[in-house]
């Protein structure tokens, strides 16, 4: 079992759905029942297999890949099939393989129209796999390849299942998304050729890159087309715009993925490849990459306080959450890309939550208008406090989870990494903290408006209104109970990622930038970053 | 232009006499294949474009042999001007008359396929240039039909039979399409 | 270019600096997270099983509750022993001082053996000399990143247990009382969930071992604090303050936020191996000992100032405190005036470090807190004159008391602002108490229309009432008059008969504090007069309340009455030297992470005229109503509302002067018009104007704004400029070809050409790129 | 001889070819123009065959031949069967995949 698990533990989690899918395949359209049960055999298999690898999962060298696979794959251009987990990646794959099963529980027996489950479950997990893929994938070309297989099912997710506008939201989303993996993979293309590398294999591209060496343009290039590639996929500010239309037409279940996983595959491109393979890049991009994070939080926020419709609302605060997650990560330090993961996962639980409950309201009362909601409490109890809860997750609130996203990324940015400019980063730490009291301001009013006082007439003495169902409290309860034990034991995650974290970051970036020397610099091979902050020193002296 | 510095007795490779027949060579038949490539796709008469393409089809095998590749060289007059050009022959004379003689090109659908095209060729030729600027063609010896024959039925023996397929599929597919019923 | 002292630890018992804690003690110390572990489990048994239960939860919540009183009950008695008797070792913190830009100097100072140590900052000491008065740490690992042990943990002194005692014991009245109070309400269970929650997160503040603990605590008794204002939230109003409390608290978190980020990177600097701490105690001991630059003191110490000032109500961030009232009556004792509004000034007291380098307490004669302290004890005095609402006098009247103490620790009087927090929890919980009583009996908080006569009907509400403003408005020998001369003397200010001592002369405050002391006296005097005296103005019935309201406010008077006992002043000759200053023995640390203050010694001068302002204070409100319109009321036979010449109507200059030529009594124009007119007429109603209208509309229109903003970024940016720059792009590019859809005209060609075209622009970058 | 002056002339043909079956509206030309595209292919197969000294170019050559006979086959059979639907061979005409 152990050696099956650690040879073949990684392909066949990602390909389980595969086999789900051919299994679905077989299967006459008009047994729905099946294709549910069947889909969600897979998904819960699936899981069964994540429990297996984390057993197996040596928690003491979360900075190593384990499980790892490494085959050749396309001879011709190097690319090989290489696979593993590490502490960064396995947050998010069991996250993904929570996510899944319980969106489809969830749809169990309210499939959005035009029913179809059969084509629906496929599609979901077809999306598991890709998911699944890219965040174990270590070659880039196999990383790009699992990235596009997600796009699709989304796509037609939206297209065919979506709102009123769905033409426009799911067009408007593909198009984004591919402009970003063009300019995405064009980059990956130059990175192989000009580091010089045996392979597309990213422990090759970076040993490559740190021995050959990359012009500053080039790399500052490369980085940018990543950099456009992951930021629309994140999505940071100015690229966000797709985001809450697609978000507003989704079906409640593609909301709730498109929220709590794929959002994360644009910043764990970040972490897992831009950063690592690119430092000196990162370095000169970072205090951008902080700068539209700020704006996002702000922007966000002020988005939000202007929506009228549920979703939508719910859908701008992700640009504001992921605002915080892209802070922590322009900080290069292991603190704030710590922080950052958390801040993924949290948000992929809070928000998801959140748009489970958007889309059960819907059902409710057809409408996501919040002039014309109110009073959940008092017709669903349960209900709206679950909601007052994600509310306060959501906001920051200390003892749930997405505190430690957003605190511990403040808090990263008072002293961010090697070669930064710490000024800089500190305007944005406090002009963050200003995103937490504006982030209140628009939740609060959310569940003020949403969840207190009276029900409104028309809603009044409406039957269909009925309290958390069975399927609803199954799939909820498995991200409420982790939203609270996160939140009150943050080392479950802090635990594994930190020492992958610490293993991707280069080592020029973990040093602390006031305590370098030129000498050392030199020693550790990282002299332009330590130019890079002698840049900076007039700002530092400051402090 | 192996063969004939085969039949004149010469070392291809160390001969400068050869290296500059060979170009001129070269340099005819590419202005020739050009023109007609350019009338090819230019001219309103179909059945013209047809002729222009034999010429460019002829050139291309002339090139083959000058590159030292005979029996591409000569597979390219079997069956793209023996069979290719006189299927498309055929082709024109059944759907005579759809269009006429001439068609009327929309300046504007032009327009956009020559700015595509140019910058296509611009792009090719750049990192054509770019790259290959200095290499020079140092083939040995021409290469034998034997040789090819071998590589064939040895080290590209599946895609060969892939192509059997193809080509019979291909076939069977040409008429279910075409057929009358 | 800072370079600090050079302190390493190579071997501990030698060197490094001595926090003042020690992580031995009695069992019962270093388990202090048993009190608040309680009630959090009986928040968790109450919200799951509460509705099942024979009385729906609220047992559980008692009983929780109550066990965790008899705890920090007999932790205080621990805490005293261990005070005087214990003779451990203490740890040491092993600093490293950095050149900025030097080389990481101490790493080939220390063997493995104090790497381990190190990592968390500190080092455990050998046999270092023992202190006697030494707070007990016990921290684990709360999680760990970068390689900082992020620990949450215990740090047990006199002020966490005096804290302790006091929320526990309050808490358990208040749960008392709500049996009767809110009995029947729909959300009883809920209700009692969150005062459980409210309790359990207010322990684990007070027991804070560290900053980011602190920080955890203090969101999440703010959030029990926003669930319980709005506990009726079908009315919009109470939602709003719930919101309003709630925003206006995260404006001031933003300043904790910040504050404790500047300090933890810090103190981080200083430290070997890490770059980071939270500990408290390392936090005040590297403060103290001027290790830090004075500006980020002064940036941290100013931030935290501001979520000083949201959490304890300060001038200008007080606005929520009077609307937070909108809640439970017995909930606003709990929380709005005993325990989480004083979280503030609990933490300048648990940060007093930071605070005394940061705003350079001990030698300047002014300073940010203080300044604070004193403008809002004196707005929230004036402002308790004009209110109908009884809550919301008590509210402004907490407010003001919450700025004496912030007043207190800023002019350096940390024991007398300590104190005075412990007295002050008990008389203003008696008071709120007390007008709940009375609330509940008559269905109203409106003393003008609702109340009045109430002391026949309602004896024992009465004479609680009595009690608690006395004590609060400062009358010897009640509680009040003890810890307000302390806060008086400390100010340094008194100049009389040699003087006080102190941390500097803070004249001005002393000013402050003592117009304050009078001005409280007449509003409470007020206060009593509307809801006890004159004719009853409400309707119906009005019975004494149960004894499940009058027993908590019958102990809560007790105390109210002899807690000023406990820190008799030093030098009291009537009674023996043992039983003076217990309180500051006790609860004053005397160990490394506790700044060198100077303490003022009292002044029997000082005590005398300020007890003779508390009178005349009061008298001068007695003259008025109890003589002059309890008489105009009799004389017109009407009741108080139909006044004439009521105490709402205001003086404008020229009345008073035609009335000094009118009236005969020119004393009467003096406390009439002039004194308690000017103060409760235009005077106060220009404060309360300005409350009302300039701060809090400044509010209101800051939320307008930003959703006006919103509006525009979202109408205007968003959806105009962004959005239509997307759009716009891919019109602009149909239009060459007509229009968008013409793109996907299904024509072969145009695709092929687009796929032609992309490909060329995309080998065209890769070529440029390469 | 140098590599670039056969590969810049397979560059010009396979422009002049794509630009015939972006231009032309006539299906037939279509078709001959992608047989110029894939005779440009071609020239450059062997023209690195010749560069490299190795046979595997040519042999591609060959194979990119009969699959341009077995294009040309089915490519020819589809316009006369839109020919005979439609009377009418214009591309430009045919756009039943509009969106």
């Amino acid at each position: 079992m152990e050696n099956f698990i650690n040879d073949w533990g990684l392909t066949v989690t990602t390909f389980l759905p595969m086999v789900g899918v051919a299994v679905m395949l077989l299967i006459p359209k008009a047994q729905e029942e099946l294709h549910k049960k069947a889909a969600l055999a897979t998904s819960l298999l699936v899981a069964v297999m994540g429990i297996l690898i984390l057993t197996q999962f040596d928690f003491d060298a979360t900075g190593q890949l384990q499980f790892a696979v490494d085959h050749i794959w396309i001879d011709v251009i190097n690319s090989h099939y290489a696979m593993g987990l590490d502490g960064m990646s396995l947050p998010l794959v069991l996250l993904t393989m929570l996510v899944v099963p319980l969106c489809i529980i969830y749809s169990w027996n309210h499939f959005p129209e035009p029913q179809n489950p059969k084509a629906f479950l496929i599609l979901i997990l077809v999306l598991e796999t890709g998911m699944i893929g890219t965040f174990m994938a270590q070659d880039l070309v196999l990383f790009f390849v699992f990235f596009e297989v997600v796009l699709l099912p989304m796509f037609f997710m939206i297209a065919v299942w979506g709102g009123d506008d769905r033409r426009y939201a799911s067009l408007k989303f593909f198009l984004y998304t591919l402009f970003g993996s063009a300019l995405m993979l064009v980059s990956f293309l130059a990175l192989y050729f000009l580091s010089g590398s045996e392979s597309f294999v990213l422990s090759d591209l970076i040993a490559a890159v740190s021995s050959n060496g990359i012009s500053r343009t080039a790399g500052l290039w490369i980085f940018a087309g990543m950099f456009l590639g992951f930021g629309i996929k994140v999505p940071m500010f100015p690229f966000h715009t797709w985001l809450p239309d697609a978000h507003t037409q989704a079906p409640t279940v593609g909301s709730v993925i498109l929220a709590a996983v794929l959002l994360k595959l644009g910043t764990y491109g970040f972490i897992r490849i831009a950063i690592p393979v690119l430092p000196e890049a990162a370095v000169e991009w970072a205090p951008w990459i902080g700068l539209l994070a700020v704006i996002g939080i702000i922007y966000g926020a002020l988005g939000c306080l202007a929506q009228t419709d549920m979703k939508r609302l719910i859908a701008f605060s992700s640009v504001a959450h992921m605002g915080f997650v892209m802070l922590g990560i322009s900080t290069l330090t292991d603190f704030g890309i710590n922080a950052a993961i958390m801040g993924m996962v949290a948000h992929g639980l809070i928000t998801g939550m959140l748009f489970f409950i958007a889309g059960s309201v819907k059902e409710r009362y057809h409408t996501l208008d919040i002039n014309r909601l109110g009073g959940l409490l008092i017709q669903a109890p349960r209900m709206g406090w679950i909601f007052g809860l994600c509310v306060m997750a959501s906001l920051g609130l200390p003892g749930l989870a997405g505190f430690w996203g957003e605190f511990p990324a403040i808090l990263s940015a008072y002293n961010p990494g090697n070669g930064l400019p710490v000024t800089t980063f500190r305007v944005f730490m406090v002009i963050s903290a200003l995103g937490t009291v504006l982030a209140a301001g628009y939740l609060l009013w959310l569940l003020q408006r949403a969840a207190f006082g009276t029900p409104k007439d028309e809603f009044a003495e409406d039957p269909s209104i009925t309290d958390v169902t069975k399927h609803e409290w199954i799939s909820w309860a498995p991200f409420l109970a982790l939203i609270v034990a996160i939140g009150i034991y943050p080392n479950l995650i802090f635990r594994v990622t930190d020492g992958a974290v610490d293993a991707s970051l280069n080592d020029c970036l973990q040093v602390n930038a006031s305590e370098l020397t030129a000498e050392q610099a030199e020693a550790l091979g990282c002299a332009s970053i330590y130019n890079l902050h002698e840049d900076h020193e007039d700002h530092a002296a400051g402090e | 232009m192996s063969v004939y510095a085969e039949m004149v007795g010469l070392d291809p490779l160390t001969s400068g006499e050869v290296v500059v027949a060979q170009n001129i060579a070269f340099g005819l038949i590419a202005v020739i294949m050009l023109f007609s490539a350019l009338r090819m796709v230019t001219t309103r008469n179909v059945v013209h474009a047809a002729l222009y393409l034999v010429i460019v089809l002829a050139g291309s095998a002339a090139i083959f042999i000058l590159l030292g590749a005979e029996f591409v060289g000569v597979t390219q007059v079997l069956v793209y001007i023996g069979a290719i050009v006189v299927l498309f022959l055929f082709g024109i004379m059944l759907t005579r008359g759809a269009l006429g003689v001439d068609e009327e090109e929309k300046g504007e659908q032009r327009l956009m396929s020559c700015l595509v095209a140019g910058l296509l060729a611009i792009v090719t030729a750049g990192a054509l240039i770019n790259t290959f600027s200095d290499a020079e063609l140092t083939r040995s010896s021409p290469s034998t039909t034997a040789t090819v024959g071998d590589s064939i039925f040895s080290q590209f023996i599946i895609p060969f039979e892939a192509i059997s397929v193809l080509l019979l599929a291909a076939l069977i597919g040409a008429i279910v399409v075409a057929r009358k019923d | 270019m800072v370079t600090e002292l050079f302190i390493f630890a190579e071997s501990a018992s030698q060197s490094g600096l001595p926090l003042g804690i020690t992580s031995g003690g009695a069992w019962l110390l270093r388990n202090a997270w048993l009190i608040p572990l309680l009630p959090a489990l009986s928040f968790l048994g109450i919200l799951f099983f509460g509705k099942r239960m024979p009385r729906k939860g609220a047992e559980l919540g008692i009983a929780a509750v109550g066990i965790a009183f008899v705890l920090a009950v007999l932790t205080g008695l621990a805490w005293l022993d261990h005070r005087d008797n214990y003779h451990g070792e203490e740890t040491h913190l092993a600093v490293a001082a950095v050149e900025h830009h030097g080389e990481i100097s101490h790493d080939e100072h220390h063997d493995d053996s104090h790497d381990e140590h190190a990592a968390s900052g500190h080092s455990e000491s050998g046999h270092h000399a023992t202190h006697s008065s030494l707070a007990v740490s016990n921290t684990v690992t709360w999680f760990q990143t970068n390689g900082v042990d992020i620990s949450v943990g215990v740090l047990v002194d006199g002020l966490s247990v005096m804290m302790l005692f006091v929320v526990t014991l309050v808490s358990l009245l208040v749960h008392i009382y709500s049996t009767d109070y809110v009995g029947g309400d729909r959300r009883y269970t809920h209700y009692f969930a969150f005062l459980s929650l409210f309790s359990a997160s207010m322990l684990t503040l007070v027991i804070s071992e560290n900053t980011l603990q602190l920080l955890v605590a203090w969101e999440l008794v703010g959030v029990c604090s926003f669930a319980l204002i709005g506990h009726w939230w079908e009315e919009k109003p109470n939602s709003d303050a719930a919101l309003k409390a709630f925003l206006t608290n995260r404006v001031g978190d933003m300043g904790l936020l910040v504050g404790v980020t500047i300090l933890f990177f810090s103190v981080g600097s200083v430290l070997p191996d890490t770059f980071g701490s939270f500990s408290i105690a390392a936090t005040n001991a590297v403060a103290n000992n001027g290790l830090l630059s004075h500006t980020a003191l002064l940036v941290a110490a100013t931030c935290l100032m501001a979520a000083v000032m949201s959490k304890s109500g300060q001038f200008f961030l007080h606005t929520w405190l009077p609307d937070a009232m909108a809640g439970p009556t017995p909930v606003s004792a709990l929380i709005h005036a005993a325990t989480m509004v004083v979280a503030g000034v609990f933490m300048i007291a648990r940060l007093y470090g930071v605070f005394f380098e940061g705003l350079s307490i001990g030698g300047s004669s002014i300073n940010l807190m203080a300044l604070v302290g004193g403008i809002t004890t004196l707005v929230g005095a004036s402002l308790a004159f004009v209110q109908r609402d009884i809550k919301k006098v008590l509210a402004y009247s907490t407010i003001s008391q919450l700025g004496y103490m912030v007043l207190a620790l800023g002019v350096g009087a940390w024991t007398a602002a300590v104190f005075h927090l412990f007295t002050h929890a008990f008389f203003k919980a008696c008071l709120f108490l007390g007008s709940g009583s009375v609330a509940h009996a008559v269905h109203s908080f409106d003393m003008k229309s609702d109340m009045g006569g109430m002391r026949k009907a309602m004896p024992h509400t009465y004479r609680t009432f009595i009690i608690g403003s006395i004590a609060l408005a400062g009358l010897p020998p009640l509680a009040g008059f003890w810890s307000k001369d302390e806060i008086l003397a400390g100010t340094g200010g008194w100049g009389l008969f040699g003087g006080t001592g102190g941390n500097g002369s803070y004249t001005l405050m002393l000013v402050m504090g003592m117009i304050t002391a009078a001005l409280t006296a007449a509003y409470m005097t007020r206060c009593v007069y509307l809801t006890f005296f004159g004719e009853f103005r409400g309707h119906g019935d009005v019975h004494e309340s149960g004894p499940r309201i009058v027993a908590p406010l019958w102990i809560l008077a007790g105390l109210a009455i002899v807690a000023g006992l406990f820190n008799l002043p030093k030098g009291f000759q009537l009674v023996p030297d043992s039983f003076q200053e217990r309180f500051g023995h006790y609860v004053e640390p005397v160990a490394g992470y506790f700044p060198t203050i100077s303490h003022a010694t009292p002044s029997w001068s000082l005590a005398i005229i300020s007890t003779l302002v508390v009178i005349g204070g009061a008298s001068a409100a007695w003259w008025y109503y109890f003589v002059k319109v309890e008489a105009a009321s009799k004389a017109s036979g009407k009741s108080l509302t139909e006044l004439p010449n009521g105490p709402t109507t205001t003086y404008p200059l020229a009345k008073i002067i035609h009335n000094i030529l009118d009236k005969k009594y020119y004393l009467d124009h003096l406390y009439t018009g002039i004194i308690a007119g000017g103060t409760k007429g235009p005077l106060a109603r220009m404060a309360y104007r300005f409350n009302q209208q300039v701060i809090d509309g400044t509010v209101d229109r800051v939320g307008e704004t930003a959703v006006k903003s919103g509006q525009f970024v979202y109408d205007k940016i968003d959806q105009l400029v962004v959005d239509g720059a997307v759009n716009t792009s891919g019109r602009l590019s149909s239009e060459a070809g007509g229009e968008l859809r013409k793109i996907q005209s299904g024509k072969v060609q145009s695709y092929a050409a687009i796929l032609f075209a992309a490909a060329t622009v995309l080998a065209g970058i890769l070529i440029v790129i390469v | 001889m140098y590599l670039n002056q056969f590969l810049l002339l397979s560059a010009a043909l396979f422009a002049i070819g794509v630009y015939g079956v972006l231009a032309r509206r006539n299906g037939v030309l279509v078709l001959m123009s992608i047989e110029l595209i894939l005779n440009a292919v071609n020239i450059n197969l062997v023209s690195f065959a010749a560069f490299q000294d190795s046979i595997s170019g040519e042999v591609f050559a060959l194979f990119v031949i009969a699959v341009a006979a077995a294009e040309v086959g089915v490519g020819l059979a589809m316009i006369l069967l839109l020919y005979r639907n439609r009377r009418n061979i214009d591309l430009t005409e045919i756009d039943l995949m509009k969106g």
